[in-house]
């Protein structure tokens, strides 16, 4: 086990693929400049600093894709996405079924999103439901440093392109990590807390915010599981509906805003195929539907707080069981 | 690179093929059995000049009026008619339909009719070639993208020959000028009256060749495709021609200006280069007997062959999304 | 009352506006050769072709309305919105509200979408819960003549940026459109069948896809209400609340994929706050998580059909009660 | 329309001022008491000489480098440093933070943070002056667009020209080349000196002026908006100069050459006019000292109102979302 921060993880998981396969390369704007120890080991041609271009960056992973190479692009804040809906939705995620199969899609888009760094609106949008909902694409959102890294390796093998966002504030913080990591699995959630009484599914920054509140209600009784997606396509719905099996009780908790969220996905996931267990409402936590402020209070008050988690729980227990 | 001389009556069988082929659609079409589509006529000499040019290493990215670089690649008029009719035997396996036919055994990858997608692709195509041609990686080629003078005014049109420039990618942009841009004359989109200059801007070189007479393309694509090889920078060829019918199927071009569309009938690519050979002597009454009695078999088979075909099965309405 | 199609009840809404409000205008690629009634009546300079390129032309659209007129664009088709993201989603919608409210953007993107011409994934996409997630944003998907006219009038009254999505499948259906049809105001579902026993949700072509299967559900004595939402944002959570409390039954129907798209929110807002009223399981019926396939059979299977809402709701009603 | 001449020694003051701002935040932002920002220091020429070459009348649009063209039209440095600070004081109620800070009270409106951002609104700025200025209708003006060499890269940049030129908006583009986008070189990402000959190839008329020297950039300037008047063209300004600081606070510019940050350093716009006055004798040691005074004073004011100014209540989270 070494202790490292997300940010090391994901550089960790990029340098030893890149060692392992000679296809796998890295641009964006940036890119060489920043990561310059990637620059020194693996040289110019597989570590370049690109034109400020988002839209041409994910096109020419795309086509390189297609045509043998695995690449990682840098998109840097997920609202800068919006210049490459058209590479990452109709090609990147389309071509391949569009060609009857001929193509396939190797590459990572990378993009940092969330709360933490106090310049608004056009710098922090939680936009993953929109590739949630787009056909042939894969996405992460991982909470921990030993996830960002064995996620990002599997992104990168993967024949398919991956999102991979980062929650900006979880960018410094740390976590143990097994030196001979392997790739986790695309797809498999993990619980972070048995419990019994209610299941709070999240990801990226806000599955602490459950952790912390499954500790508040402990200290009243309640027991609390924590389910933590970091795939949230595909999506473990296994996971989710096993623990609502057991719990009878659902709140969904992220940052993203809430219409055609993914606690929308969740919750209406759980009302189709796990009704008969369902004992009270569904609750969703999410951020208001309006863009993310730069204000740091107002900033900090976008993102679901551990005692609102703990308050929908409380409603949801006190609720008379309906079945 | 010796560059073999085109025989300019295996040209000329080539453009009726085209021609015929298109034909053929639009009666399909006419008669309710194959879906909208956009069609070459008039633009068949930039196909077959530039795609004579290139050999079987390199690789073409196109768009929406794709037949021609298609055939003149030597594509299977039957599995193209199948792939436009939604066929299980069309190169798509009748997911594409007329407008993004990609044939990867004959090296057509990734056609897009977003246009401006094949600005972007082609990039990444290129970016594939100059990394895999390495020791132990060989893949040599260069690649040729076909766009219109619309996909000219896509941001991605700059994005990506700045992109090519800087890296040096062997990409010949192909751009058919063919005067309008769906149903819009170019001269209202632009002041200029093609786009090489901004290919100079730049720093990318450029020829402007008559993009009716197939002889003149293949020359300039030749010289073109030499210095690319040599140099590994990318060019552009600009290829005056015209949209002889309307945008796509049906449309009455009832907003073409009467007097441009006669002036470029004159200019019909297939006829003047038969009226010069028969000129010339180099070709017989009997030998364009031969020739249409050729295209006309080919395209009967053709089209019996699409009409066989089934329609895919609904299982294949989610097959191919992922890898 | 007369009787007109969609397309025409679109530009009958255009052209009264037009005359009302000398600030609304109309722009986009071909609008002018396609419009040319408009063209007529309003001259050049409010009615124009643009160059080939839907980022500047949204972009356009941002400006002009946060600094004095009214602009409507037809950007054609819904998947090429990806290439003005960012001027719809960045600057549009939040740019308000980065503003501390300075500026208003009254401005109307119009789109076509859904499965009917065949031609393929780059054409047919419907991605209209991207915008209902993205915050500032109004998106407005009718299913009858009266409606588009109505709610198109409204559109371009609005003070915000508000999406008009017109399923293409619906443009030549006809409908009766009151002589002096006003607004018609935006956030109100339609209830198109009133029943006690089940809710069908839907909107777009789909709406008509529920009323056969409520026929053929009252040929077996189930009687479905069925609500048309016409507005995806703001919905009309009242009316579907209201309707459920009713039935205590709901599915929901629409062409677009099922993950995180409109029903996801809609089961999601019944499972909070109507868990109480909820008899059994909420369903959605929906594309499948695939890009539109071009070839006939598949496209017109990729869109729920009748007898699948019927068999669903056979499930549901065939289910022991659970409250 | 007689432009004023700009007197230097306003010019220098205002420069100052605007050195000054920067400092005081980069001062705040050390001490934890703001969020990063990106500073215009060495920029300051184009900003005072640009902006004073307007009237009241005319509208400008800036990017997230903003904070001299704000200045230099008289925005108050209190409200700034509020906005900055997340303030409910700031110009945009501290929603905006320092990236986007937009005045509509002085013509300064849709500043986007989203590179390129500006270049796509600006022509929907320049529609909307061209539209309104008509009989009943009166808004003269024309329209300042401010970007940087890296937004020039991006394909809005191409496509804005080009809508400017055809449907002649008249839009004075002015890029501040300051040789850096972010971290990478502007000889990374162009293989052009500049980017003037993209806007001839567009069409556009251009100059390229010493971006270090106010009184050159205004007379340019003014020459330029001379000529927008009276042909409603639109012009493209290239004023030359450099980021003397990093990308954003902190940035320890350990990327850049050391040779060219010295060769800069000696040409800071404000020791080189300030050294060229002292020399001509048109300044004296008590002016500067007068200046200074004035300065200090007010950015003490400044500092003390934006220390003073609230943040905003936490409903302001969904304010300003619609209008
Ligand atoms: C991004 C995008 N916008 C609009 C369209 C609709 N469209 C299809 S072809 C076409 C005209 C293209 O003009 P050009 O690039 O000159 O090619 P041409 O059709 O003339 O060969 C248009 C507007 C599209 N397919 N993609
Ligand atoms: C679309 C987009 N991509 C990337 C960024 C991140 N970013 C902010 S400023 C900047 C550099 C901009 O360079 P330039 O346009 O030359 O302006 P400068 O900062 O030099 O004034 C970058 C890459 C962004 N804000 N928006
Ligand atoms: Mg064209
Ligand atoms: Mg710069």
């Amino acid at each position: 086990m070494t202790t490292m921060t997300v940010n090391d993880a994901i550089s960790a998981a990029l340098a030893e693929e890149m060692r392992n396969d000679p296809t796998v390369m890295i641009f964006g704007e940036g890119v060489a400049t920043k990561r310059h120890d990637l620059l020194a080991e693996f040289g110019p041609a597989r570590v370049r600093n690109t034109p400020l271009a988002e839209g041409i960056i994910a096109g020419t992973a795309a086509g390189a894709a297609a045509t043998g190479l695995r690449p990682v692009v840098d998109l840097l804040f997920a609202p800068f996405l919006c210049y490459a809906m058209d590479e990452i939705v109709n090609s990147a995620g389309k071509l391949r079924y569009i060609s009857g199969g001929q193509f396939k899609f190797p590459m990572v888009v990378l993009a940092m999103t969330g709360a933490g760094w106090g310049v608004g609106a056009q710098h922090n949008h939680n936009v993953e439901s929109w590739f949630v909902h787009s056909p042939g694409l894969k996405i992460v959102m991982p909470s921990t440093p030993a996830d960002f890294k064995g996620l990002m390796k599997s992104a990168i093998r993967d024949d398919n392109p991956v999102l991979v966002f980062a929650d900006i504030a979880l960018g410094y913080s740390t976590g143990e990590v097994p030196e001979d990591a392997e790739a986790i699995p695309l797809g498999k959630a993990a619980v972070r807390r048995e419990g019994r009484d209610v299941t709070l599914v999240s990801y990226a920054k806000t599955v602490g915010t459950c952790m912390a509140a499954a500790d508040t209600l402990a200290t009243a009784g309640i027991d609390a599981e924590v389910i933590d997606l970091r795939s949230l396509k595909p999506l473990d719905e296994d996971a989710i509906l096993r623990s609502v099996a057991k719990t009878g009780r659902l709140v969904v908790v992220h940052e993203a805003s809430r219409l055609c969220g993914v606690g929308a996905e969740i919750a209406a996931l759980v009302a189709e195929k796990a009704f008969a267990n369902l004992r009270a409402p569904v609750l969703r936590l999410t951020g208001p539907d309006a863009p993310p402020p730069a204000s740091f209070p107002l900033e900090q008050a976008f993102v679901p707080q551990a005692d609102a988690v703990v308050a929908a729980v409380r409603s949801l227990v006190a609720e008379p069981a309906t079945a | 690179m010796t560059i073999r001389p085109l025989d300019p009556v295996q040209a000329l069988e080539r453009m009726m093929l085209i021609r015929a082929y298109e034909e053929t659609l639009i009666d399909l079409h006419g008669r309710g059995r194959a879906a909208g589509t956009c069609t070459s006529v008039g633009q068949e000499a930039p196909a077959v000049g530039v795609v004579s040019a290139l050999t079987a290493d390199d690789l073409i990215l196109t768009n929406h009026r794709s037949a021609g670089h298609l055939l003149a690649r030597g594509a299977d008029p039957g599995r193209m008619l199948a792939e436009v009719m939604g066929k299980q035997d069309g190169y798509c396996g009748g997911k594409s339909g007329s407008l993004h036919i990609s044939a990867k055994e004959l090296g057509i990858v990734l056609t897009s009719t977003i246009v401006g997608g094949e600005l972007a692709l082609a990039t990444g195509v290129g970016l594939s070639r100059t990394m895999l041609n390495q020791p132990g990686l060989n893949k040599p080629g260069i690649v040729a993208c076909f766009f219109g003078d619309g996909a000219a005014t896509e941001g991605r049109f700059q994005e990506s020959l700045n992109l090519a420039a800087v890296w040096k990618l062997p990409i010949l942009y192909v751009c058919e000028n063919n005067q309008w841009q769906a149903f819009v004359h170019r001269k209202e989109t632009m002041l200029a009256d093609g786009i090489a200059g901004q290919a100079a801007a730049l720093g990318v070189e450029s020829a402007v060749v008559d993009g009716n007479d197939p002889l003149a393309v293949f020359d300039a694509a030749s010289a073109a495709i030499d210095g690319i090889r040599r140099t590994g920078k990318p060019f552009l060829l600009e290829a005056m021609t015209y949209r002889l019918r309307g945008h796509f199927e049906p449309d009455d071009q009832g907003y073409v200006d009467k007097a441009e569309l006669a002036h470029w009938r004159d200019r019909d690519p297939i006829l003047c280069l038969r009226a010069r050979l028969e000129r010339e002597g180099r070709l017989t009454a009997d030998a364009v007997a031969a020739i249409e009695a050729r295209v006309r078999a080919t395209m009967e088979a053709a089209t019996a062959f699409a009409d066989a075909s089934p329609y895919p099965g609904l299982d294949a309405l989610t097959t191919d999304v992922y890898a």
